[in-house]
């Protein structure tokens, strides 16, 4: 489970490759105001969100949050009725109701949709992790929370009950150093995340953000854990949010080194770097799987500008379910 | 107190015997039934003790004890509901349901609405005053979440009620919030019937005919708008009492039905009165039955403030049978 | 966007400069006043900018970053406040101060009944939709405030009033709530004093005067109203508009002085109509206007939905000029 | 100021006494049918209430909760007033609008009213405090969280933010071993209540909270480290709940042998032993002091008895501050 064939390795990447198109061509469409409301860019998080998903099985639960297109993806949503999504139109994955990746639940993928109120799916997955445990079922739930959620109460009562009840839960903690303009070392009193989990004697650690093959390895390991019974974990990936917290935000209060040295460390071009050097992946090869994804996104993105908006009068429908 | 009358059957129980019965029926009839809660776990049962056995009957599994962190195991229950189960969540006072809000009314009530999540939970949240008890344990918030879309709000006023809609409420897809009037929890007995109850969530109940007036009301307040009628009966006045055990859904149809034939309402509940859920059923009626109405629309609630402890202080705050008689003579002169 | 032209001064400033104008003033003004909220600290200057320059000027012992954490941080104001101090707080979004409610309804609101602690707080929530924000960044939930005793809730609907209000806000003795619509931020100009100016709280204002009819209204309906009425004009109706500015306390003087006046009442708002503050207003005027009412009450309000995201959901989901229009003629007609 | 004369070391004993048998009275005149609504007593938790409270300055703020009655006398609520609210009087300490010791605030002894949203006072209490650093002024500010408090979310901002703003904030954990009928165990995940200051880089300790000399050792202690501008901490004081959690629980559930532990290590007689062997104190002299307080509290409940209610024509007064 936690060991990874070539083949693997090299749809890791293109899942990576994928997720960075994604959110260029949706950056871009936004600048160009061809965009609706506002969106949040997942540059920088790849790694985190492919190599936590690559853990996940079909039957687990994830509740990935407004950075992790990847895992949306990874899960099965496909690229267009995402950008559907973020232009309010009538096949987007929330039929016009939410905007960008909030609301993006599908029961029928195991999905739980994310809503504003952060980190409000922490405590969502913890109960479909209980769901489990309640049925005996061998599965897990994963769930994304940004080291601003971290400070919020619900983080605490979440991660407490998991360890109390013995929830097979993983929280991965995406620290990308900032909560919108605030650093973490604004926001949060202890010197490490990750340390957070030990007032509930919860496992946790820290792992390389950027690294997609360190992700996977410790939140694959911390699942396997869950679903065996072994209780939650949890997981901090160190990376960066390399453009502002959403489209308007400019970032002018993140320090220019601090991005540079995260760029140099590019989850993407990194692990590219790496299967070309340790997997003999040859630029040709990578070249066309870029061109392929490249293009794919490209229709995506044609097809959900294409695609109509929804009709008023659907206004009102489901509210309720029957 | 009054009692209540309405169901066909001779057996006589209290409100809290009832819903007790309805959790412990529920939870045999369906496994994915489970009950979480402050304090539920255990040999306890419960602040109000209305979970009282089921811990013994069915196992720790389906009786979870929780620490004291509102927002976050409503928040759990959500994500057990989405994953099909049927949790019921006990708030041990209704007054700490402010402390899930958030999971409450942002995620839980949009679900559906966005992404065609479904979630069976209900929220049995202990209510009500008039017993002395304070501003934090006398409260009766349904209006916060009446505002709510995608909520339901239940508000039972009899014995028979309380279990055929708590029957509903777990059975419901959609989160429910069930507002127990724990004033009557040991002081109401009334018929249930013992076997599988089931009242339809937003359809509410004429407990008592009369064609000068319709009171309408819920919760504990029915029983003081029966025993006013009774009072009014006498002087022959004769005051349609309509229980609308539901106030999200309301039940439009029965309330105009109702007023126009009568032409006179009155509005009660114990709740406080400034933007409480009688401002709506009022502004329904005022729009709706214009050229049927032979006097204002009158309401009765709690006064706009804290519900003080004190008895002489919470019996100038809350509504009563003296004060809705009168009230109710008031509009029968007009 | 129409604008507003109550205020006697000539120069024309947004909605949110005249907002930061009256933030700035008061800490200029008094030592204890000071800003708190997420992203206010620094350069930044808050999501929306109406505290930029104020970390500058102030220090940062008066603008206080704070963590992702309302329900703390307002609970931290209160202390302030009980200290003396008067915080101004930032939400984000009034989307999130349901995350701080317990402080709020709970601790803030009943301090002074209970034991005569002095909260002298403001909220500052930027409220509002119709601008695809989607149900997380749009809502008006100024209603669960109104029915709290203890709280005053403030919606202005003017440059002058932002600032005026805000103002008496920030001077008042006990907890308010600020709902600021972020829709006017920067579509609205209008006059407003350079110098001190000061509303009151819980007065209501004649923004047009009319006999036919009384549109009452609030926060940024007030533009689609007064747009309305314009239009109505045109045709012979002359629609009164109302601007409540204050949902608590109700200006019930002038609600129904001018109702008594038209006999005819439209109300509306942009929040859920479904046990909004509207609903209030008419059960108000059904109570009290019985006999001068020449027609139904009328509300027009949000859908009783999340506040969708897509614009044609949005625009179905939201009164506007139109139908407001549509609902005055029909009032007019009746 | 952490050192204490036996003058005043007799004196805190004579508060204790007090509290104990204010607790005593009160908890027989409601099994009497002699209260209105409930009460929480308070048996066991002396040594905390006083000991913490004795190294409170009149300046500082507190913020004691429901078992804290002897903290709340000390800072200068009459006993004749308390029993007032207990009973729904006019002349108590809320004027008859809250029970028990629910909302006995009074500014003009820098005390803040507890509600019984538990552990709201935990960031109003940093408010106090932070309201000292605003204004540069050498105090700070005591709250008490019980062991259940502990695990709602407001726990966890607080803290947090405390540490971020290095208030001068003391927070006392009274770990009576229960949240009503939830033990330690079953509501919280750590080890150790204390471990959870950690979390946020917050000095913290344990005491022995029926060790009155201990309690005030080290809360007088952390007292003046907040007021020198060094930070809050945490006082973790590890107690008995000795009777119910309110006047109607008869605590089945609590384990015999935990209660004989815990009266072998009574607050109240331990220190009396503590006072004989000490510093001298003859049995005489002690049965004198303690004859006063009886007489003391005794009056103080029958004047509260004789108390007028309040009337109703109050009811809406005081809702707003003028
Ligand atoms: C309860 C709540 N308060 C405020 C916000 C506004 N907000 C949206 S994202 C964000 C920062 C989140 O930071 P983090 O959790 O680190 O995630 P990131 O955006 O860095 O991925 C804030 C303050 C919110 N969504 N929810
Ligand atoms: C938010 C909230 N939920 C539930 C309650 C009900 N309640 C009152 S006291 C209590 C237990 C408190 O335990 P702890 O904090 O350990 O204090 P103790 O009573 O043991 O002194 C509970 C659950 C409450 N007061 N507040
Ligand atoms: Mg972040
Ligand atoms: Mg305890």
């Amino acid at each position: 489970m936690t060991s990874l064939s070539a083949v693997e390795r090299l749809d890791i990447y293109r899942w990576m490759y994928r997720t960075r198109r994604f959110d260029e061509v949706m950056v871009s469409m936004f600048k160009q105001g061809r965009g609706l409301g506002t969106c949040f860019s997942a540059r920088g998080h790849e790694a985190v969100s492919i190599g936590a998903g690559w853990g996940l099985q079909p039957e687990d639960f994830a509740a990935p949050m407004h950075r992790n297109v990847g895992m949306f993806m990874l899960r099965g949503l496909p690229p267009d009725q995402l950008y559907s999504n973020y232009l309010g139109r009538a096949n987007g994955t929330t039929r016009g109701r939410d905007a960008n990746l909030h609301g993006n639940g599908d029961l029928s993928r195991n999905l739980i949709g994310f809503i504003s109120h952060i980190p409000q799916s922490l405590p969502v997955a913890l109960g479909a992790a209980m769901s489990f445990r309640y049925r005996r079922q061998p599965q897990a739930a994963l769930t994304v929370c940004g080291d601003g959620g971290s400070t919020a109460g619900v983080f605490h009562e979440t991660l407490n009950m998991a360890v109390l009840y013995k929830a097979p839960l993983v929280v991965v903690l995406e620290n990308n150093q900032y909560a919108y303009s605030t650093p973490v070392a604004e926001h949060t009193a202890v010197s490490e995340l990750h340390l957070k989990a030990r007032a509930y004697d919860m496992p946790s650690q820290v792992v390389d953000g950027n690294n997609v093959l360190e992700v996977f390895k410790a939140v694959s390991a911390a699942l396997a854990q869950a679903r065996a019974g072994e209780g939650p974990s949890l997981v901090e990936a160190r990376t960066m949010r390399m453009l502002g917290h959403a489209i308007h935000d400019g970032a002018e209060y993140v320090p220019d080194e601090l991005l540079a040295h995260w760029e140099a460390r590019d989850p993407v071009v990194r692990f590219q770097r790496w299967l070309q050097n340790n997997d003999g992946v040859r630029p040709d090869e990578l070249q066309e799987l870029e061109r392929a994804e490249s293009e794919l996104i490209d229709q995506a993105f044609a097809a959900a500008e294409a695609s109509p908006f929804p009709d008023p009068d659907t206004v009102k429908a489901g509210v309720y379910a029957d | 107190m009054p009692t209540d009358s309405h169901a066909g059957d001779s057996r006589r129980i209290t409100y809290l015997e009832a819903l007790a019965e309805a959790l412990d029926q529920e939870m045999a009839r369906n496994p994915d039934v489970l009950v979480l809660g402050e304090d539920i776990g255990g040999e306890f049962g419960g602040a109000f003790k209305a979970t009282k056995g089921l811990w013994q009957k069915y196992g720790e599994h389906r009786v979870i004890n929780t620490p004291m962190a509102e927002l976050g195991f409503t928040g759990m229950a959500t994500g057990m509901a989405l994953a099909g189960l049927r949790p019921v969540i006990e708030m041990q006072f209704a007054d700490f349901i402010s402390t899930a809000f958030d999971a409450i009314v942002q995620y839980a009530a949009s679900t559906h609405y966005i992404w065609q999540g479904a979630v069976p939970w209900t929220i049995r949240a202990p209510a009500d005053g008039g017993t002395s008890s304070g501003p934090f344990h006398s409260q009766n918030p349904e209006a916060w979440f009446a505002h709510v879309p995608g909520l339901k709000v239940i508000c039972p006023g009899t014995p028979a009620d309380v279990k055929g809609l708590l029957t509903s409420a777990i059975r419901d897809n959609n989160p429910v919030i069930f507002f127990e009037s724990k004033t009557l929890y040991r002081s109401l007995r009334g018929p249930v019937p013992p076997g599988e109850h089931l009242v339809p969530i937003g359809k509410a109940r004429q407990a008592r005919p009369g064609a000068d007036l319709t009171i309408i009301t819920y919760g504990a307040m029915l029983q003081s708008a029966l025993a006013a009628a009774e009072e009014l009966a006498g002087e022959d006045i004769e005051a349609a009492v309509l229980d609308l055990r539901t106030v999200k859904p309301l039940d439009t149809d029965q309330i105009l039905e109702s007023v126009k034939a009568t032409g006179k309402a009155l509005i009660v509940h114990a709740a406080n009165r400034m933007m409480g859920c009688g401002a709506e059923v009022a502004a329904l009626i005022a729009e709706e039955c214009f050229e049927y109405l032979d006097a204002p629309v009158r309401r009765l609630g709690g006064l706009d403030t804290p519900v003080p402890f004190s008895p002489p202080l919470e019996q100038a705050y809350r509504p009563d049978a003296e004060r809705i008689a009168a009230a109710a003579r008031d509009l029968d002169a007009w």
